[in-house]
């Protein structure tokens, strides 16, 4: 029972800045652009965001500086596939390497391989009244219930009910009708990418702000991929990247749990650790066919 | 008449692709100078030990050239697959997979010469290689899933069988680091010069690009390769198999970067190790859109990007510049090449078609209902 | 070999570091802080190249230094790059070559050293045996190593020292990095009331602060990243080691050898950092005394830690 | 001339030049629509009517030249812009986002405030429907919907705006004759309301029915403006600079109808989208020497039809055979084996466009030209030149298909297909959107097939082309052939009812 109440408590926890990469890259990827730049914006968005706290001694500041780096980063992605048209692979991959390294050249000119500094995270809050052991499950961070209870349902209701959403999923599916249309592609664009970043900024922050009060190198440690799979996985629907995240999460966090019980230890745990991803792989391809991807996924447009 | 404006309907613009990579260069210096600068370092000095003294002398030359190998492999594997329309993202875990391989039987053959242990190595590898790209190529061609994800996907699983074996198994016994033991002598790829690291590898780089060159330029089934790739329906439309083909793409694609892997431990560790590869298999995504899939530029772009390598570390230590900003020129650079090189063609309105994966190379399947009007 | 400073003009030593991490992971960052320290002295002209990785640019950045800067001694670690490190070495006999290393020395010119802080692990693990109430203890650790596992074996005894029941939970997040699944590792120890989490790596330290654990930090006095929590660090100093041999290249009279002495205890190159009493649920009473007894006993070399290399009974591997 | 005399046009261009590289597509071309007009404006394919009213509408930007509405002069930098300057279009190529649905595709780009009301959108779809005359679905998925539903939406979408000036590129390339009556009786009442109308199509008949004034480009310099009454014969001399020839089947000598079929298909079944067929219970025989018609209006299962007979897909149920050879669920590479030519609609998609005319020339036998082991670059070479002489292709063996005009590109087609000498031809809409000169050609070719004997099925939705060349036809409606006849007793008003799915023959 407590080991259930602790797994559903880390799930959450563990699903919060897959919840944030993978709705932002959702809206990229819905009007249209793959934004392999998600893994170095996480990694900016948690180093800025951590910087920016430690310099002013505000984690929500530091917040704010997150969100300005994410929105910069989907702004450098859509002037290169955007308004050049260049290669999505190429440019996301490009903007990853740049960021991480930017990251860590500025971590390095500003604390000089010192001792590790750390800031007073943000807190554990738990809105809901005492309940009993259950209660545990929801002590979580702001930024957790932030995503779950307005990121999404905001993120969703953007995407699906308002005409800005329609703009996004039109240029994603058909740039050409949606010009016609008199919808500006590059703007929407634009938008949606910065949209994005910012997101994903935010979903790297969680860690520096939130789960650890400091930034250290590898931070990110690959989630920012994961979370290109997840858009996948969850057919660049919101509501199924989300439910994508949290089955990893939970797998994720169980593995931890699993192995510390006694007679799991001798087990090669590589096994275990691999099984998120296979897991990942296994549904897609249970999921068969048909998966219907934006129209003009990696596809640059531009008038003649 | 009209003829004579088809043939030049697509504006050549005035820039060349040497010009362009130039002028990113000088763009990026631009870019990159702030940050030398708060460094504390010149950025002209910088610049030249970036790219200039790797050139200058044998040593760091050579040097290139050993940086180089590994991302003559991936770059290469990459654009195989490219060309094809089949979109691996999964060299990195193909070329583990390799290098797995090469370990293996690296440390098995013993007494056996060289010329029975090293094709022996590079069989494994490469075979090793391609079974790793084999599941992403049938889950694509046979339920049309996306092998950007798949394929994404398994590099840390690879990664992750790499440390299972290191941690396990193949833990060298004598210092207990996880390492796997050595390979034998024999299984070790000979110095191409004396007293320098160019290996064997090198070689088998370039023997692989001119042989993918020479397959896909002038093969009916590099034809065939380049046919599915520009145009799937069209291909299948033509009689190709256009499953098959993209299966064949996979898989050369990843036995060639499985030899990169053998490339890295016979030529460079000469064991198995979970470091030997800092992402040679991301990188060849870089080679191989720098070098626009063609194996030629495969070769440049793998030859720049080595004297980059080679230029960061210098910079870094006889300047004092955080070694980081090694990565920082990388990513700049990058991101200027991709947005200058899209002036190559004038401004075409029909951009080279990257399309989705999907399921247009599935067999049979429903034509699309949308655009029917010509 | 041997090598004098009097080539480098200026009378100081000539001192490069070439580390295959970035300076801010801590086992290099240990040796990194240890020469500033002595530059910082005057002593040395340092330089160094970080996060040459194990793909094969170490022997590079070896060979190209010791060709054009010709340093009087390099520091690193060669662990993931022992052959290239060693050969480099061997090609160059007048400079001094002092790496971590899991291997021995090498005449003329290549000494090893290595963090032998499985005595202050001990020391460690004797505080958390004490302070358990639920008799189980956390540990993280990155890859079980042979550097990390005597540590973590070494704690493993001292807590069963003072604890004889107590159950310790190992976990390796096979990374040196990724403190976000070092934090999920140690909370998941929680979960199984844990209520001790020693941190071999980061991340560990913020699991026991968000629950009011004790944690006990490891490599550097980690007790400002949550003074309430932290209650000792067990420390590694590369100081001693550095002092050593600047020394002994200054007298011209350097040789090869395994200073492993300069990183334990006795010389100073280990310990185990002040006792923060002020800890969640506080010490038991006499913990204190016999932990600085036995301290005493080591460094009077009356007490000899174990050392085993081995996995840790009961460990894991896991993270991202 | 409708419109008041002395006021100014609705819309005028003026000196618009564009550029595409150094190939000239408008060279200063002028035009102008009046209040209340239609103005039809003809010419080749190529000639620049696509591009020069793309600029009008903001989809292409001119070298040189200005817009003027009502007599001001607008900076038209983006649909955007001429949508509030009361300008509406109808693209060539349809505009529609397909998997959003009819309310979805007309909200679109009509933001007002963040929210997006789908009911009222609904509301204003199913609204101007009926004032329009115009029957869609508000719910339903565009990409779900035939070709021709997908012209409505788009003519409604445009008018939805409530345009003033609407701009038609060929409107009616999709639709059968009775939804062409209807879009002009919608016409004809906007017009009333003093819309101005600009027309494209190659269809002189339209043309003429419905156009106050007719306009003709050439190589994208106009040639001259005349009253919408002119005479087939005239415009078709203006577009082409020569007096038009009608391609015909020559009424006598049908193949006999005592011969065995040898193309023969039987109760032939293929699945469509929402797991209900799209063809069902086809069963047919082309003789040699016989063009069988396929008529229907589109949507009804003839691309169906056609991916089974390419190789493209493969049906349910059935049997499809050539003489004595079983061909069910051939793949494509089997039918080109079997000798069965395959012309479909979607010609850029059967091509591979990036490559040269040469490699496409050979690309169905790759094989042929093999020369120890390498591609034998000499033999394609001669090959290529060979039919581009023979079949009349306006390019060079090295010119990328993607840069060729629609007509040649047809022509490639053509090439690759009968340079083999097929048994059985079949062929989709060959003549789609082609001007007059390449229509002719293509038409006689396919006689020509038919005088040498092989077995044609062609499947077009210009009652006209089938009436020309065909001996038999027959009607799909729903995926099920409703009437079959011969083409001397057809009658178009039989036609028209079979394929709007009224009157079963007996
Ligand atoms: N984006 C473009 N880039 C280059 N050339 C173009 C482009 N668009 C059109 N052209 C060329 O401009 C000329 C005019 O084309 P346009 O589409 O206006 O002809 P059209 O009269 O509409 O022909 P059709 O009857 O086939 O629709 C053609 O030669 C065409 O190849
Ligand atoms: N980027 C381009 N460069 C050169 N020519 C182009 C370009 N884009 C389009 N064209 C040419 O412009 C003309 C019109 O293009 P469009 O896409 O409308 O095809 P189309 O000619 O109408 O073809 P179809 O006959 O199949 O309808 C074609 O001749 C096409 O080859
Ligand atoms: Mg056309
Ligand atoms: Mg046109």
């Amino acid at each position: 029972m407590t080991l259930l109440i602790d797994l559903l408590a880390a799930t959450l926890r563990n699903a919060t800045p897959l919840v944030y990469g993978t709705v932002g890259e959702t809206y990229a990827e819905r009007g249209g652009v793959l934004n392999l730049g998600i893994e170095g914006t996480m990694y900016a968005g948690a180093f800025v965001g951590f910087a920016a706290a430690l310099a002013t001694g505000s984690p929500l500041l530091g917040l704010v500086a997150a969100v300005g780096v994410g929105l910069l980063s989907g702004a450098v992605m859509a002037l290169l596939t955007v308004t050049f048209g260049a290669n999505q692979h190429v440019s996301g991959i490009g903007l990853t390497i740049g960021l991480i390294g930017a990251s860590e050249f500025a971590n390095r000119l500003i604390f000089r391989g010192g001792e590790l500094q750390r800031i007073e995270p943000m807190p554990l809050i738990n809105p809901l009244p005492d309940v009993g052991p259950v209660s545990a499950v929801f002590s979580q961070y702001g930024l957790t219930w932030v995503a779950f209870l307005l990121v999404v349902p905001l993120a969703w209701w953007v995407l699906q009910r308002s005409s800005f959403g329609l703009e996004i999923r039109a240029v994603g599916e058909n740039p050409e009708a949606a010009d016609a249309a008199g919808v500006s592609v590059p703007r929407t664009r634009y938008l949606a990418l910065m949209i994005g970043g910012a997101l994903m900024a935010v979903g790297g922050a969680f860690f520096t702000l939130a789960l650890l009060g400091s930034f250290t190198l590898d931070i990110i440690a690959g989630r920012g991929w994961v979370c290109i799979a997840l858009v996948i996985f969850g057919r660049w629907r919101i509501g199924r990247g989300v439910v994508g995240a949290l089955l990893f999460s939970l797998i994720y966090s169980l593995q931890f749990r699993l192995q510390i019980l006694p007679g799991f230890g001798d087990l090669p745990f590589e096994l275990l650790l691999a099984l998120p991803y296979l897991v990942v792989i296994g549904a897609l391809a249970l999921s068969g066919r048909n998966v219907a991807y934006p129209g003009a996924y990696l596809k640059p447009y531009r008038r003649s | 008449m009209r003829l004579s404006s088809i043939s030049t309907r697509y504006p050549v613009s005035p820039w060349s692709t040497p010009a362009l990579v130039l002028f990113a260069i000088a763009i990026t210096f631009v870019i990159t100078a702030g940050p030398i600068l708060l460094a504390g370092a010149n950025p002209i000095a910088a610049y030249a030990e970036f790219v200039v003294i790797p050139l200058t002398s044998q040593f760091t030359l050579l040097e290139v050239l050993v940086s180089a190998t590994p991302i003559l492999f991936t770059g290469a594997a990459v654009a195989i697959a490219f060309r094809a329309g089949y979109w691996n993202i999964g060299a990195e875990g193909q070329l583990l997979l390799g290098a797995i391989a090469a370990a293996g039987v690296g440390t098995t053959v013993g007494d056996l010469p060289g010329i029975v242990a090293l094709p022996a190595m590079l069989l494994g590898g490469a075979i090793a290689g391609a079974a790793w790209a084999l599941l992403p190529a049938l889950l694509r061609v046979r339920f049309g899933i996306d092998e950007v994800v798949t394929t994404l996907l398994l590099n840390p699983v690879a990664l992750l069988l790499v440390n299972g074996l290191l941690h396990g198994p193949w833990r060298d016994p004598v210092t207990g680091f996880p390492e796997s033991p050595r390979i034998a002598a024999s299984a070790e790829f000979p110095a191409l010069i004396d007293r320098s690291r160019l290996h064997l590898g090198f070689v088998i780089a370039l023997v692989v690009i001119a042989t993918a060159w020479y397959v896909i330029a002038r093969t009916p089934a590099g034809l065939r390769l380049r046919a599915a790739g520009l145009s799937p329906h069209g291909a299948r439309f033509a009689g190709i198999n256009v499953s098959r083909t993209l299966i064949v793409a996979a898989l050369a694609s990843g036995a060639i970067a499985g030899l990169a892997g053998v490339s890295e431990v016979a030529g460079i560790q000469h064991r198995l190790t979970s470091g030997l590869s800092p992402g040679y298999g991301y990188t060849g995504i870089v080679v191989a859109t720098l070098g626009t899939l063609t194996m030629g530029g495969v070769v440049l772009a793998a030859l720049f990007l080595g004297d980059l390598t080679v230029g960061a570390s210098t910079a870094a230590r006889s300047l004092g510049i955080p070694s980081q900003l090694g990565a920082v020129v990388q990513g700049v650079l990058l991101l200027t090449v991709v947005a200058l090189l899209t002036l190559r063609r004038g401004n075409s309105s029909r951009p080279v078609d990257a399309g989705p994966p999907a399921g247009e190379s599935a067999e049979h399947e429903p034509a699309p209902t949308e655009g029917a009007v010509t | 070999g041997t090598s004098s400073p009097s080539d480098s003009g200026s009378g100081k030593v000539k001192v490069f570091g070439a580390f295959a991490t970035q300076i801010e992971e801590p086992w290099d960052g240990v040796i990194h802080a240890a020469l500033e320290a002595e530059k910082a002295a005057g002593r040395i002209d340092y330089t160094f190249a970080d996060d040459i990785g194990y793909a094969g640019d170490m022997e590079r950045v070896l060979r190209q230094t010791s060709e054009e800067e010709k340093p009087d001694i390099i520091f690193g670690d060669a662990f993931g790059n022992e052959e290239a490190v060693r050969a480099v070495a061997a090609d160059f006999p007048d400079i001094a070559f002092v790496f971590g290393s899991g291997g021995g020395p090498a005449e003329p010119n290549f000494s090893v050293f290595d963090n032998w802080i499985h005595e202050p692990a001990y020391l460690a693990g004797m505080l958390a045996g004490g302070i358990t109430q639920t008799n189980v203890i956390g540990v993280v650790g990155g890859i079980p190593v042979p550097e990390v596992n005597r540590i973590v074996n070494a704690f493993i005894a001292g807590a069963q020292a003072t604890n004889p029941a107590v159950e310790v939970k190992v976990t390796f997040i096979n990374s040196w990095f990724d403190p976000g699944a070092a934090k999920e590792a140690a909370l998941a120890q929680v979960g199984a009331d844990a209520d001790v989490l020693y941190a071999e790596r980061f991340g560990v330290i913020e699991a026991a602060q968000e629950n009011d654990l004790v944690a006990i930090g490891n490599m550097s006095d980690q007790k400002a990243l949550a003074p309430a929590n932290v209650v000792t660090s067990v420390t590694w100093n590369m100081g001693p080691t550095v002092k050593y041999v600047i020394d002994q290249v200054m007298a011209g009279s350097y040789t090869s050898q395994d200073l492993k002495d300069f990183s334990m205890v006795g010389k100073g190159g280990a310990a185990l950092a002040e006792i923060n009493t002020d800890v969640p649920g506080g010490l038991p009473e006499g913990l204190v005394a016999d932990v600085q007894a036995r301290e005493a006993e080591i460094k009077a070399g009356t007490f000899r830690v174990d050392i085993n290399e081995g996995q840790p009974p009961g460990s894991t591997i896991a993270g991202g | 001339m409708a419109g008041v005399p002395g006021s100014a046009p609705a819309l005028e261009l003026r000196g618009i030049t564009k550029r595409f590289g150094d190939l000239v597509a408008n060279r200063s071309v002028d035009f102008d629509v009046v209040g209340g007009e239609v103005h039809a404006l003809l010419g080749e394919n190529g000639a620049g009517k696509t591009t020069v009213m793309r600029i009008a509408y903001g989809l292409t930007h001119p070298d040189a030249g200005s817009v003027l509405v009502e007599g001001h002069e607008v900076a038209i930098r983006s649909p955007r812009d001429a949508i509030a300057a009361g300008i509406g279009m109808v693209t060539q190529h349809f505009s529609l986002v397909g998997p959003m649905s009819v309310a979805e595709n007309l909200a679109l780009g009509r933001a007002s405030g963040l929210r997006l009301d789908l009911d009222a959108a609904r509301r204003r779809a199913v609204h101007a429907a009926e004032r329009f005359g115009i029957r869609v679905d508000p719910d339903a998925r565009v990409a779900d919907l035939s070709v021709g539903e997908q012209q409505r939406v788009e003519i409604l979408k445009a008018l939805a705006r409530d345009c003033r000036i609407l701009i038609l590129d060929e409107p009616t390339a999709v639709l059968v004759p009775a939804e062409i009556e209807a879009l002009f009786a919608t016409l004809r009442s906007l017009l009333e309301e003093g819309l101005s109308v600009v027309f494209i199509s190659h269809k002189l008949g339209e043309v003429r029915a419905i156009s106050n004034r007719v306009s003709v480009l050439r190589q994208g310099q106009m040639i001259g403006t005349v009253a919408g009454s002119t005479d087939e014969r005239e415009l078709a001399r203006m577009m082409v600079g020569r007096p038009m020839l009608g391609v015909e089947r020559s009424a006598g000598a049908p193949a006999p109808s005592e011969a065995e079929p040898v193309l023969r298909i039987r109760d032939l079944r293929v699945d469509g989208a929402h797991g209900r067929p799209s063809v069902e219970d086809v069963s047919l025989g082309v003789r040699g020497g016989e063009i069988l018609g396929v008529a229907g209006v589109s949507g009804n299962g003839q691309t169906e039809l056609m991916a089974v007979l390419s190789g493209m897909r493969r049906p349910v149920a059935g049997t499809v055979s050539v003489g004595d050879l079983d061909l069910t669920g051939a793949d494509p590479r089997q039918m080109t084996a079997a000798r069965v030519g395959r012309i479909p609609e979607d010609r850029h998609a059967s091509l591979i466009p990036d490559l040269s005319v040469a490699y496409n020339l050979v690309m169905e036998r790759l094989d042929d030209f093999r020369h120890s082991g390498r591609i034998d670059e000499r033999a394609i070479r001669a090959h290529a030149d060979e039919l581009i002489a023979r079949f009349d292709i306006r390019a060079s063996p090295d010119d990328r298909v993607a840069a060729l005009s629609g007509g040649n590109i047809q022509k490639v087609l053509l090439a690759r297909v009968l340079s083999r000498d097929p048994r059985v031809l079949v062929v989709s809409q060959p003549t789609r959107g082609l001007d007059v000169g390449a229509t002719e050609y293509v038409r006689s070719q396919l006689l020509a097939r038919r005088a040498d004997g092989a077995a044609v099925l062609l499947v077009s939705e210009d009652l006209d082309e089938l009436l020309a060349l065909a001996d038999r036809l027959i009607v799909l409606y729903e995926g099920r052939i409703v009437g079959e006849m011969s083409a001397q007793e057809a009658d178009r008003e039989q036609l028209g009812m079979l394929m709007a799915g009224r009157g079963r023959n007996p």
